[in-house]
């Protein structure tokens, strides 16, 4: 390792204000880095670099979809059972008896094309630790599918590993899979939609929040050690101090260990019960730039980190590659030094290995030190919160009258029964609308105990609390055909379906997560989708008294030129006070009668 | 008949959470002495007829595609001769 | 009555097999798996779950934990234990019972309501049902084949101690369609399927054909108390 | 370091199932030649000494009680040498 160059230092920066620095392979803009600079009065030490360009990546900073989203805030409806609502790692509902349900649905659609098993197996993982990280037993998992064409060969490699990688992750980690969508469509054909989407419960007291507060409280990584999983684009910063062969061997690929994530569950929620951790956050994109930046902004906004403590599993890793890492089944929590021991027989009884990174200061800047020189010495807010907002332009595209006016009259319709006969079992065998039980025949619905409805049901319900038979109900549903067409209309279709799947069970509809698929921002055509979708959305939310509480936006969902189908994914969340009073779907005796409501 | 076998490991920057867990049991059972474990997979073929060139190219191409990930595997090949 | 339940790293199922015990009308204590003291329970219960991931050999690692040292020793000296799903594996390992569990033969995970047939109901885990019955309980596994030599199977079938047979459908390539399996004496008893999933008639497949189980073994150490 | 390679395969009389649908994907693919699959694992251990006669007896108790299941697997062991 005597090739290692000098380490970038915030004093190296100063003293080199012109060095010339990647912030274009970082896909940073220009003007962003000039921000950069301007907000640190100085050129960004490599480790600043690599934290700013991945915490204002459209994935953490929202920056195209920030002005759209505000809607859900200023249109939400007022609504007594929000406990938390958006901008924590997921919202929060009261159900009633002192319980409070958190869910949120995201996507991990990318990593899923690049290696279908692991990408679908890691973006389960991922959203049950942001779930955890609230406090909450995850409880179940659902995941609503986009594949192209059933008979595509990519189809064929992507949706087995998809299923089994869904099933391998959520099986393993014993939660149960109470729905999702399996859906075929030629616009996912080199774009698959792997969305996960977690339920966990708490009792209200023990909501915890991602914030480091109370000088001198330490700061604690735990569960698996850090690699250089995902690192990409980061390893453009490893490979100007190392040797070039060795930025090819940073794998973009995520490994999952659900095992790990299992001991990892039961050790958090023994560390909630005894009151071990003051904050805690889940280390997920932008592992502990994000996890760092986030606690300290959300709390004291002081912390010093003293980075060469985070234990490794390559230890070749640079500081800037550990800052970005995005290994897997890690979580960082913020314990007062009263509860180190207490927190760390905990985490030892369950086979966690623990490092002490840091401490929360009354400084309000985020210090990251490697081996005692000063590398990233920022404002926390300024990489968390105050990233980028752009106000993209977006138009209706030109095509839209065209595709409104073709309308289904033109179509031929079958005239003789032979022909009806014909395209009734046509309907029937399409994958579409054929039974999805050769999917969920690979998922655990049982698992825990308290499935009360799952596949073949239109919503999933479960039920949380044993006495009083207190439980939820939850369904996703998107059309992107209906949204292609509308976007408006089409996001609040996806929204009255997930409604109507959980009123029909005999729950009351309470609040709504959504995960936002679409192609480029930088298309007006595409922007124009999303805008009138987030409208369509939050216009709908604010008319059914349901607020969003949390979700996730994916962008750059394209080909070349092709965009998906708009395809927002919405989940609607409702309580049952007695789920032994659920209404499964199907007709149930002889002589019962039979009636249509509505139009 | 001719036997080729093919060694299949996760590439050694992927995590291996199958080889951590068990050497985890090494130490648990007291078995000390033991850096690191990596579990990968073994597939032993038996040929109908002889390990020629050909049909070790094509057990090769099917190595790279059907029995290893190339995304997150590395193999090796190799002719086993009959003691 | 104290039914112990163990919970090693990666379990999953061992809180509903608490929860059944509790409905049977027994005392659910939590068993660790570091810790080799059984606390005086009656009989043990092994749960489903994936033990250190399953990533060696399902139940393979699990098989070496304290507890079992203890769990075997009290077996042999004739305490009633029930390992379902993993813990079926877990027996298996630690050779308690013969056989072990291979990937299923179509290799992938399934999940089904599945019919069983009660091959013999005189163990200390079936003595509530009558030979032959058929009860419907969930199955879900990876690695639920169930193999061994055809030595060990002439033997099984021949002093009746394949406990559940699949019904209709064969689900996992198991062997003579053999869902379960005792020993010689009838108080060590593993299966696949998981009767502890089918208690309640509002959650899971919503059948109770599972809590036979639990009530057999509280009626048997009653028996043995007695005796 | 040195590295022990510890190779466990399912006996002979017990049924494969990833061998046998690794050997249909072969005939699936056009590979024909193809008399017999098997699939097993391949463990690398690598040790933090040499890997002398005692390290390797450790090395085998394990192969023989953890590694594998005697009751469906044989294993076989060798040290590898570094090239
Ligand atoms: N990917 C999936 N994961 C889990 N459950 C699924 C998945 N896809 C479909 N399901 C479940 O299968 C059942 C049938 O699905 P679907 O045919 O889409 O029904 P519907 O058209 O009524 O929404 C539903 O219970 C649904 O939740």
């Amino acid at each position: 390792m005597t090739t290692h160059r000098e380490l970038d230092t915030t004093d190296a920066a100063a003293k080199t204000p012109d060095q010339a620095q990647p912030w274009d392979e970082l896909g940073l803009k220009e003007h962003e880095y000039t921000r950069i600079r301007d907000i640190l009065g100085r050129r960004p030490t490599n480790s600043e670099l690599a934290m700013y360009s991945v915490m204002w990546s459209e994935h953490c900073s929202y920056k195209s979809s920030k002005a759209h989203l505000r809607q859900f805030g200023q249109k939400a409806p007022a609504s007594d059972a929000l406990l938390v609502g958006m901008g924590e790692n997921a919202g929060v509902v009261d159900i009633g008896n002192g319980l409070a349900v958190t869910f949120k649905v995201e996507s991990h659609n990318h990593p899923s094309y690049v290696e279908p098993y692991q990408g679908a197996a890691t973006g389960v993982g991922g959203i049950v630790r942001d779930i955890l990280a609230m406090g909450a037993r995850p409880v179940a998992v659902m995941d609503p599918l986009r594949f192209g064409p059933m008979d595509a060969d990519d189809t064929k490699r992507v949706l087995p590993g998809v299923v089994a990688g869904v099933g391998g992750y959520g099986n393993c980690l014993g939660l149960p899979n109470i729905g999702g969508e399996v859906v075929f469509d030629p616009s996912y054909a080199a774009n698959p939609l792997v969305n996960a989407l977690c339920v966990g419960v708490m009792r209200h007291e023990d909501i915890h929040l991602a914030s480091a507060s109370g000088v001198g409280n330490k700061v604690v990584l735990f569960g698996a050690r850090t690699g250089g999983d995902g690192i990409g684009g980061a390893s453009i910063l490893a490979s100007e101090s190392f040797d070039d062969s060795k930025s090819s061997k940073r794998p973009s690929v995520q490994v999952g260990d659900p095992f790990m994530e299992k001991v990892l569950i039961e050790c958090c929620l023994e560390l909630f019960e005894r009151r071990l951790v003051d904050g805690i956050q889940d280390l997920g994109a932008a592992g502990i730039s994000c996890a760092t930046s986030e606690l300290a902004s959300n709390g004291d906004g002081g912390m010093h980190v003293d980075l060469e403590t985070v234990l490794l599993r390559d230890p070749t890793l640079t500081p800037g590659e550990i800052l970005m890492s995005e290994s897997q089944e890690r979580m960082m929590g913020v314990v007062t030094p009263e509860n180190l021991d207490a927190f760390l027989a905990v985490t030892g009884k369950w086979d966690v290995e623990t490092a002490v990174i840091g401490e929360v200061t009354g400084t309000g800047r985020l210090v990251i030190d490697w081996h005692g020189e000063t590398i990233v010495d920022v404002d926390p807010r300024t990489v968390a919160h105050e990233g980028p907002v752009y106000e993209r332009p977006y138009a209706r595209p030109a095509w839209q009258d065209e595709l409104q006016a073709a309308s289904p009259s033109a179509l031929p319709r079958p005239s003789t029964g032979a022909e009806l006969r014909d395209t009734l079992l046509r309907m029937l065998a399409s994958p579409n609308l054929a039974s999805k039980a050769w999917v969920t025949d690979q998922y655990d619905r049982y698992v825990l105990g308290n499935t009360v409805l799952a596949q073949p049901e239109d919503a999933g319900v479960l039920r949380l609390d044993e006495s009083s038979g207190l439980g939820v109900a939850v369904s996703t549903d998107g059309n992107g055909r209906y949204t292609k067409l509308d976007p408006y209309t089409g996001a609040q279709l996806a929204l009255a379906e997930a409604y109507r799947n959980v009123a029909t069970t005999g729950a009351r509809p309470l609040a709504v997560t959504d995960c936002l698929n679409f192609g480029s921002p930088e298309d007006p055509a595409v922007m124009w989708q999303f805008a009138e979708a987030v409208r369509g959305l939050a216009d709908a939310c604010q008319v059914l008294g349901t607020p969003v509480t949390g979700g996730n936006v994916s962008l750059y969902n394209q080909t070349g030129e092709a965009a998906i189908l708009p395809t927002p994914v919405v989940g609607v969340l409702g309580v049952l006070d007695d789920v032994g009073r659920r209404i499964p779907q199907g007709f149930r005796e002889p002589g019962q009668v039979i009636y249509l409501l509505g139009e | 008949m001719s036997r080729v076998v093919v060694d299949v490991m996760l590439k050694p920057e992927i995590l291996d959470p199958q080889g951590k867990a068990v050497h985890g049991a090494f130490d648990r059972l007291g078995f000390d002495g033991v850096a690191s474990v990596r579990q990968g997979k073994r597939f032993e073929i038996e040929l109908t007829g002889d390990a020629g060139p050909e049909a070790v190219a094509e057990i090769e191409r099917a190595a790279s595609t059907l029995l290893s990930n190339p995304v997150i595997e590395d193999y090796t090949l190799h002719v086993e001769t009959e003691a | 009555m104290r039914i112990g339940v163990v919970t090693f790293p990666g379990s999953l199922d061992d809180r509903d097999a608490a929860r059944a015990v509790r409905l049977a009308g027994g005392d659910a204590v939590e068993l660790w798996h570091a810790d080799a003291d059984l606390h005086g329970v009656d009989a043990v219960v092994l749960p489903g779950g994936f033990s250190y991931g399953d990533y060696l050999r399902a139940g393979a690692i699990a098989g070496m934990a304290p507890v079992m040292r203890a769990v075997v020793d009290a077996a042999r000296g004739g305490m009633p234990v029930l390992g379902i799903c993993n813990g079926f594996q877990v027996l298996c390992e630690t050779h308690l019972l013969p056989g072990a569990m291979i990937r299923n033969d179509r290799l992938r995970f399934v999940c089904r309501d599945q019919p069983l047939r009660v091959e013999n109901a005189d163990t200390a885990w079936t003595s509530a049902y009558e030979p032959g019955e058929r009860i419907v309980v969930p199955l879900k596994n990876i690695d639920g084949c169930y193999v061994a030599d055809e030595r060990t199977l002439d033997q099984l079938e021949g002093e009746g101690r394949v406990a559940f047979r699949y019904d209709g459908h064969n689900p996992n390539g198991s062997l003579r369609d053999i869902a379960g399996v005792t020993n010689a004496a009838g108080n060590v008893v593993g299966l696949m399927p998981h009767p502890e999933h089918a208690v309640e008639p509002t959650v899971g497949p919503g059948s109770t054909d599972g809590l036979g189980f639990f009530t057999s073994v509280l009626e048997t150490i009653e028996g043995m108390a007695r005796a």
